[in-house]
């Protein structure tokens, strides 16, 4: 019962999986309201039974004995049958929902590749051919099937309002669909890595954003054009045939190296529109300190991040040749995102800059390396005499904030 | 009181006089050596208490610091490395530290003056249990404090628990700590298994044995087949970090399933073999504080042993999630489903003990009651996952931490404390403040529900598990600082018990060797009992002697209940003190702790420990008498 | 439930209760095991050496029966357990059976034995 | 290993320590359950070779590996361990009846338990010897506990397997050294039968093992 007032207000539980959004998240509510309903008489019964003999038959004088009672057969047969009949009625619904869930998934549905990563997401659109990170799009009404790997450690997908979880685990394939309500609101979801997979786990979220199929395929146009930055300044390098295939998993058609207007125009839900749940709390660290009125130059960071800063060593960004690494998240519109570093903290300038100084005190355990000049790795337990300057480092959050 | 205990003997129990009540208690005095090499089943017993309760403090001492971070969003009490630490060292220490050795404290103490024995059935092999279980006790607890701790939650899932993902130290302590935790339970299980088959007193059978003993007998049975499963987990998993062999190296196409499934075949049993004992000890308070025998006494052995069945055949059920398709999915959550039914069975009949009795509040019989009432609700949420697509849901959130807490704190620990509050004046001969006592178990009651019941909220509410902490604005912060909150008065609420514990052993009322009027035949003993506890062996014809006895169990009880003699006086052949069994348990520890500190101490302790066996082998047990 | 050797003149509860064990058999058994434990052994590595019956349905299945039999052979009577106290017969087949159906459930969700409709 | 026992009380009129080393057995029993279910749940799941039952050419080396069982040896250690069985009952049987008059050669043969142990004890020693050889020549055909699933799996198991023979062996080789010291007579049939029960159970671990690793393909 406290379950269903907790249903109506909503608001307040934005993660809740009383409130589900999708076929599967109502198949299982249907099979929670009969557990729940059960489980309540249960409940009810055995403690109420309970609290009964104990008062009815406390003890009241020392000098009373009490019939000496051995048992009761018929007793016995009726509290095994009926616990048994019970467990029928929840049994019959769970195994046919058992079958009706896993089995494959509808022709047409929208695929997405997830990768759970230490502590991070990548999300692949294989039928788009495109890569993003921490960050999902869906439309309504549609089903997406999502394909669960990993080559590192097991994580598991969730997101609490729309589904159940999935476990990514290497060497396995894993799926999970469900069909998102065409009449929900546009909105973002939370989501959470639920498998322990080391000292970040904690922080391994990412973001489902439920939108219209029109502005779902308006951002598929988006996410398919190659990283730049607004207004395209110098003139792109052109989209190289493998750095298109280092972006995803099949190869593209040579992507257009410069966004035309028309991709500039395109939907991203704004920030304004993102709930506060949806936007990383997790404040700034003392440790790392950074002078926030730098001014960055984007076209020195777009130098620095496959010069100096070698970020190209790990980081894709779609465009650009010489940024195609595979080891961390592909940055190609890395400045739309709500987040950065699993969504743990807000994509703005100074997280940023601060993310890029030193990853390894702002998240525990990260490959990211800590990059600012003078800075003190966790990890190695050693201060970086080289390394980036804080000018520099504006400079790259300036690129990096102008990849919408 | 000690009119007490002469009021609740039953009328035809009239020509039985309990022994009054002595004034003050004799204590045998032990010195260190004494304790270090006895191999005395009570003795034992008594260390494991300790050693159980003193582990139990730093479990939950690491629970608080979990809750105290945990109290707020984005709070940075302690880092994410060292929370992971404290989780999986307070699963860790909980289970094996202690809740198991808690049990092995009365199995220990108990069994062999429930079913008329002298002793176990290897009282040295009881000695080698014990010290292996104290030094790999602190094996695996003491690297915490140096911040290289086991970090890889009590279930320790590959692949992040081989050297890939967790180079260091801190795995090493955990696999080779479990393992030595292993061989301890094994060999006390082969020592009871026997104990209980073999050493039951004339007219013990097996139909008129306390249900603590049946159920510490199927425990053991869970025991001897559950552990070599994870044994040989672990060893895969130590060859694997310490020889580069690649059982679980995915890139050698090792499936992190291997590990799962083989932990949870152990997994699973393991939590039975958690709660049985304690189903046990509520099964001998509930009908002594009732006036009452078990209610369905042959109905809940066998559930107790269906229960052990089953417990074998649900492993996967803690992993709805990894993908094994429908079938799997739903023969494991059916035959999970299935265990609530004799696990019911039990529940109604602790209330139809209850029930038509004369049922008296003490704080043994309150965390009895306490313990029935709040393993109903972990096992009503542990009914709900095992619906696999409810359970995906659930799984891995606070909801299943909610659930395992109130199977094992209101169940296990609950039934255990029940356990203690009863057996007390049986372990020290004095009684444990009645009133301290039931201040402790209402501080409990509350405070647990009030730690765990919210987490019910915060995991359907879509909070993860083992997550250090966790962002404003999620919709949890309050359900959090309410179990943190609860966790604060459980911590109020032990303190009370510590004092209690400590301020009775020493002045508590003297007991008397039947206390409460029970009716089992611990109690024709004096408490604490003689070294040989039983003068004459007893002669038993009824389930519990003193309340149905017939004149045999009478004679053998107005003899056993008198104090004094000595074990020569008897003619009884008392097992020596030997530091033997010590000194085997310091060289096998020894030897795994070789694979970290350097391979001439492997050497060097299997040589040693081979000595200590030979020489323990070749010496006699006991006294030859005449 | 089998009392077919009468080697003892006590009922077999009254030689349990005198804690003597039931007679072990001697040579002329001992022996005639032994040689038929080899003749399976023979029968084994036979048909490994036949590629028409390896490739056979009936391959997996007649091995596994024979070591089975073996099994049961030494058990019963090198192990004595038909001879002894039930109660290590007890002992002995509970473990066992735990064992067997654990192996067999692992073969089923690792894949290697599926059910009719394959997924 | 004094026989203070037997003055002691029992319920079964057994003796504590047979039923202990039954439990053990069945505990074994899972032991092996889990070790074998990881040799075949990983059967045919290794990524490089060399295999157990078919040869492989390794991609980068061109190098062929011959399949690594060596089916003929295997039988002919499989024969001995069973043959080892053998001995053992003798053995026992030779403990238990000690003190009984013995007739003729055939009844001194069988009556001579120190025969039969060393037989037991050497038979064992000869299935390690070929363990031992069949583990160098694994090696030096390419196959080491590091090299794939296979090699992992089959030589834990094997040598699991062969770890147990060797503890045995060593208990045998202790009952005959007391049996030469001061003789073993039925008083030790206990000792010895508890010794025959592990050494029997060894020795069916290998029939489970003969046939679902070396002859199941
Ligand atoms: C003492 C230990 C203990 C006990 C006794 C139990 C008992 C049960 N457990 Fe629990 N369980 C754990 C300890 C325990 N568990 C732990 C530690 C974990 C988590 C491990 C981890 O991930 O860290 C866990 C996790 C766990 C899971 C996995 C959840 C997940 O990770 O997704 C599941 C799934 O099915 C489950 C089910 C059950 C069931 C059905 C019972 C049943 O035995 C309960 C039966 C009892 C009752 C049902 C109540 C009484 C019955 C009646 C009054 C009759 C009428 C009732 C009905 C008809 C419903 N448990
Ligand atoms: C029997 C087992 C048991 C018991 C009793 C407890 C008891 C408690 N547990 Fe624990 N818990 C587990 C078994 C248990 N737990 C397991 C198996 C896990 C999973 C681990 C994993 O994921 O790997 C877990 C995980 C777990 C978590 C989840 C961590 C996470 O996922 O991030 C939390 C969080 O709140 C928690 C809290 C508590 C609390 C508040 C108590 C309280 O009941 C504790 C009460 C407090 C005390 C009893 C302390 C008293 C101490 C003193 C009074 C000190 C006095 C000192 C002197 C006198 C010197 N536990
Ligand atoms: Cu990824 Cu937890
Ligand atoms: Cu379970």
């Amino acid at each position: 019962m406290l379950a269903l007032a907790l249903a109506a207000c909503a608001k307040s539980y934005p993660n809740s999986t009383f409130t589900p959004h999708s076929d599967l998240g109502r198949a299982i509510d249907f099979l929670w309201g009969r557990l729940m309903f059960f489980g309540t008489i249960v409940f009810v019964l055995v403690e109420g039974a309970l609290l009964y003999v104990v008062i009815r038959y406390r003890r009241r004088s020392e000098d009373i004995m009490p019939p000496q009672t051995h048992g009761h057969v018929v007793l016995e047969i009726a509290w095994t049958l009926i616990p048994a009949a019970i467990l029928a009625f929840i049994a019959v619904p769970t195994v046919r929902t058992i079958f009706q869930t896993q089995a494959p998934a509808p022709a047409n549905s929208l695929v997405i590749e997830v990768y759970g990563h230490q502590w991070w997401w990548e999300f692949r659109y294989p039928q788009y051919k495109f890569t993003t990170a921490n960050e999902i799009y869906i439309p309504k009404g549609r089903t997406v099937d999502l394909v669960l790997r990993t080559d590192d450690v097991i994580h598991s997908f969730w997101v609490p309002q729309l589904a159940g979880k999935r476990d990514a685990i290497a060497n396995h394939t894993n799926h999970i669909w469900f069909t998102p309500d065409s009449d929900m609101a546009t909105t973002v979801w939370n989501g959470f890595c639920t498998e322990y997979c080391g000292d970040s786990h904690g922080e391994m979220h990412f973001r489902v954003v439920t939108v219209n199929p029109d502005q779902f395929a308006s951002w598929v146009t988006h996410q398919q054009a190659p990283g730049f930055y607004a207004p395209p300044a110098i003139p792109a390098t052109p989209a190289t045939p493998a750095a298109a295939s280092a972006a995803s998993p099949t190869p593209a058609t040579p992507a257009t190296p410069v966004a035309s207007p028309a991709q500039l125009a395109s939907f991203i839900l704004p920030r304004a529109d993102v709930p506060n749940y949806a936007i990383p709390h997790t404040p700034l660290p003392d440790e790392v300190k950074f002078d926030d009125r730098l001014k960055g130059d984007p076209a020195a960071g777009e130098k620095l991040f496959v010069g100096a800063g070698t970020c190209n060593a790990c980081h894709t960004v779609a465009g650009n040749a010489l940024a195609v690494g595979m080891i961390g998240p592909n940055l190609t519109h890395v400045g739309s995102r709500i987040g950065i570093a699993g969504m743990m903290y807000v994509n703005d300038a100074p997280h940023l800059s601060r993310w890029i100084k030193n990853a390894r005190i702002m998240k525990s355990g990260v490959l990211m390396p800590t990059l600012g000049k003078g800075q003190y790795d966790p990890q190695t337990k050693a201060t970086t005499s080289a390394g980036l300057s804080d000018q520099q480092i504006a400079d790259l959050v300036a690129y990096l904030q102008a990849l919408k | 009181m000690a009119t007490t205990v002469i009021d609740t003997t039953p009328p035809h129990l009239r020509p039985f006089v309990p022994s009054p009540v002595p004034a003050t208690v004799e204590m045998e005095r032990s010195t260190i050596w004494g304790w270090l090499t006895t191999t005395d089943h009570k003795k034992i017993g008594t260390l494991y208490l300790f050693t159980a309760l003193f582990f139990f403090l730093v479990g939950g001492t690491e629970a608080e610091i979990l809750r105290a971070q945990l109290g707020a969003p984005n709070r940075h009490l302690v880092s994410a490395e060292l929370y992971n630490q404290i989780f999986t060292m307070h699963g860790t220490t909980m289970i094996f530290l202690a809740i198991m050795p808690l049990s092995a404290a009365f199995f220990n103490f108990i069994i062999p003056l429930q079913i008329g024995a002298r002793d176990v059935a290897f009282p040295r092999l009881n000695a080698f249990s014990y010290w292996v279980f104290l030094f790999g006790g602190l094996f695996i607890s003491i690297p915490i404090l140096f911040g290289q701790g086991p970090n890889g939650g009590w279930f320790g899932y590959v692949p992040l628990t081989t050297a890939t993902y967790s180079p260091g130290l801190h795995i090493d302590f955990w696999v080779l700590g479990l393992q030595i935790l292993g061989i301890s339970s094994l060999a006390a299980g082969f020592n009871f298994i026997t104990t209980i088959i073999n050493l039951r007193a004339p007219g013990m059978s097996l139909m008129r044995m306390p249900v603590f003993t049946w159920m510490a007998f199927v425990v053991q049975f869970m025991v001897v087949l559950a552990f070599p499963v994870i044994t040989i987990a672990l060893f895969f998993l130590l060859l694997d970090r310490f020889f580069g062999t690649q059982f679980y190296e995915v890139a050698a196409g090792g499936d992190p399933l291997l590990w799962q499934h083989l932990f949870w075949i152990f997994g699973h049993p393991e939590v039975y073999i958690l709660i049985l004992p304690a189903f046990g000890l509520v099964s001998e308070v509930l009908p002594t504080f009732s006036k009452k025998p078990l209610f369905g006494y042959p109905v809940m052995v066998y559930s107790g042993i269906l229960i052990g069945f089953l417990g074998f055949g649900v492993w996967a059920h803690h992993m709805f999630a990894v993908g094994m398709g429908p079938v799997a999915d739903s023969v494991f959550g059916v035959t999970t489903m299935l265990i609530a039914i004799p696990t019911g069975v039990k529940i109604f009949n602790w209330i139809g003990t209850i029930a038509q009795g004369q049922f008296k509040a003490t704080s043994a019989s309150l965390f009895a009651v306490g313990m029935v009432a709040l393993f109903t609700i972990g096992g009503i949420s542990g009914v709900m996952h095992s619906s696999p697509p409810a359970d995906l849901q659930q799984t891995d959130s606070y909801f299943v931490v909610a659930h395992f807490h109130y199977v094992m704190f209101g169940g296990s620990i609950m039934g255990l404390f029940a356990g203690i509050y009863y057996y007390f004046p049986k372990f020290f001969g004095r009684m444990l403040d009645e009133t301290l006592g039931k201040i402790h178990f209402w501080l409990t009651f509350i405070g647990m529900n009030l730690t765990f019941f919210p987490m019910h909220f915060s995991g359907m509410l879509g909070m993860p598990r083992r997550v250090y902490t966790y962002d404003s604005g999620q919709g949890w912060s309050l359900f959090n600082a309410l179990s943190t909150y609860g966790a604060y008065l459980l911590f109020i609420a032990t303190l009370f018990f510590v004092y209690n514990f400590i301020k009775s052993k020493k002045s508590g009322r003297p007991a008397g060797p039947n206390p409460w009027g029970a009716g089992t035949l611990e109690w024709t003993i004096p408490s604490p009992p003689p070294v040989y506890n039983f003068a004459v062996l007893p002669t038993v014809t009824s389930r519990y002697p003193l309340w149905e006895g017939k004149q045999a169990d009478i004679e053998s009880a107005r003899i056993n209940q008198q104090a004094g003699k000595t074990a020569e006086q008897l003619g009884i052949a008392i097992p020596y003190g030997t530091i033997k069994p010590l000194l085997a348990a310091l060289f096998l520890v020894g030897m795994f702790g070789g694979l970290i500190v350097g391979h001439w101490l492997i050497f060097g302790c299997a040589g040693a420990m081979v000595l200590s066996l030979y020489a323990w082998l070749t010496s006699p047990l006991e006294p030859e008498l005449h | 439930m089998e009392q077919a050797h009468d080697h003892s003149s006590l009922t077999p509860a009254e030689a349990e209760a005198a804690g003597i064990e039931h007679e072990h058999p001697g040579w002329s058994v001992y022996w005639r095991v032994a040689v038929i434990l080899t003749l399976i052994t023979i029968a084994e590595v036979w048909v490994y050496y036949i590629p028409a019956f390896v490739a056979s349905r009936a391959f997996l299945p007649t091995l596994l029966s024979l070591s089975a039999v073996k099994f049961a052979i030494v058990v019963l009577f090198y192990m004595h357990l038909r001879y002894d106290h039930k109660l290590f017969r007890t002992l002995f087949t509970g473990p066992l059976i735990v064992a067997t159906c654990t192996l067999f459930a692992l073969m089923f969700l690792f894949g290697h034995i599926r059910l009719g409709h394959g997924a | 290993m004094s026989a203070t026992v037997s003055h002691h009380y029992s319920s079964t009129g057994l003796e504590n320590r047979k039923i202990a080393i039954w439990a053990f057995i069945g505990s074994e029993c899972m032991l092996f359950v889990s070790l074998i279910s990881t040799y075949l749940i990983y059967k045919g799941r290794s990524r490089v070779g060399p295999y157990p039952h078919t040869p492989w050419t390794d991609p980068s080396t061109g190098h062929v590996y011959k399949a690594i069982l060596n089916i003929p040896v295997t039988s002919a250690s499989t024969f001995i361990l069973l043959m080892s069985s053998l001995a053992m009952v003798l053995a026992l049987a030779a403990v238990e009846n000690k003190g009984k008059p013995q007739r003729n050669l055939g009844e001194r043969i069988l009556g001579n338990s120190k025969l039969w142990l060393a037989m037991t004890a050497l038979l064992g020693i000869g299935f390690l010897g070929f363990q031992a050889y069949e583990f160098t020549s694994f090696v030096n055909e390419g196959l080491t506990i590091k090299t794939n699933l296979f090699g992992s799996t089959f030589f834990t198991l094997t040598g699991f397997h062969g770890a147990h023979v060797t503890a045995g062996v060593i208990w045998i080789l202790s009952m005959l050294a007391i049996d030469f010291k001061r003789g073993l007579g039925p008083s030790d049939a206990l000792n010895v039968d508890i010794m025959a029960l592990y050494w029997h159970f060894v020795d069916v671990i290998w029939v489970a093992i003969f046939t679902l690793v070396y002859l199941i393909r």
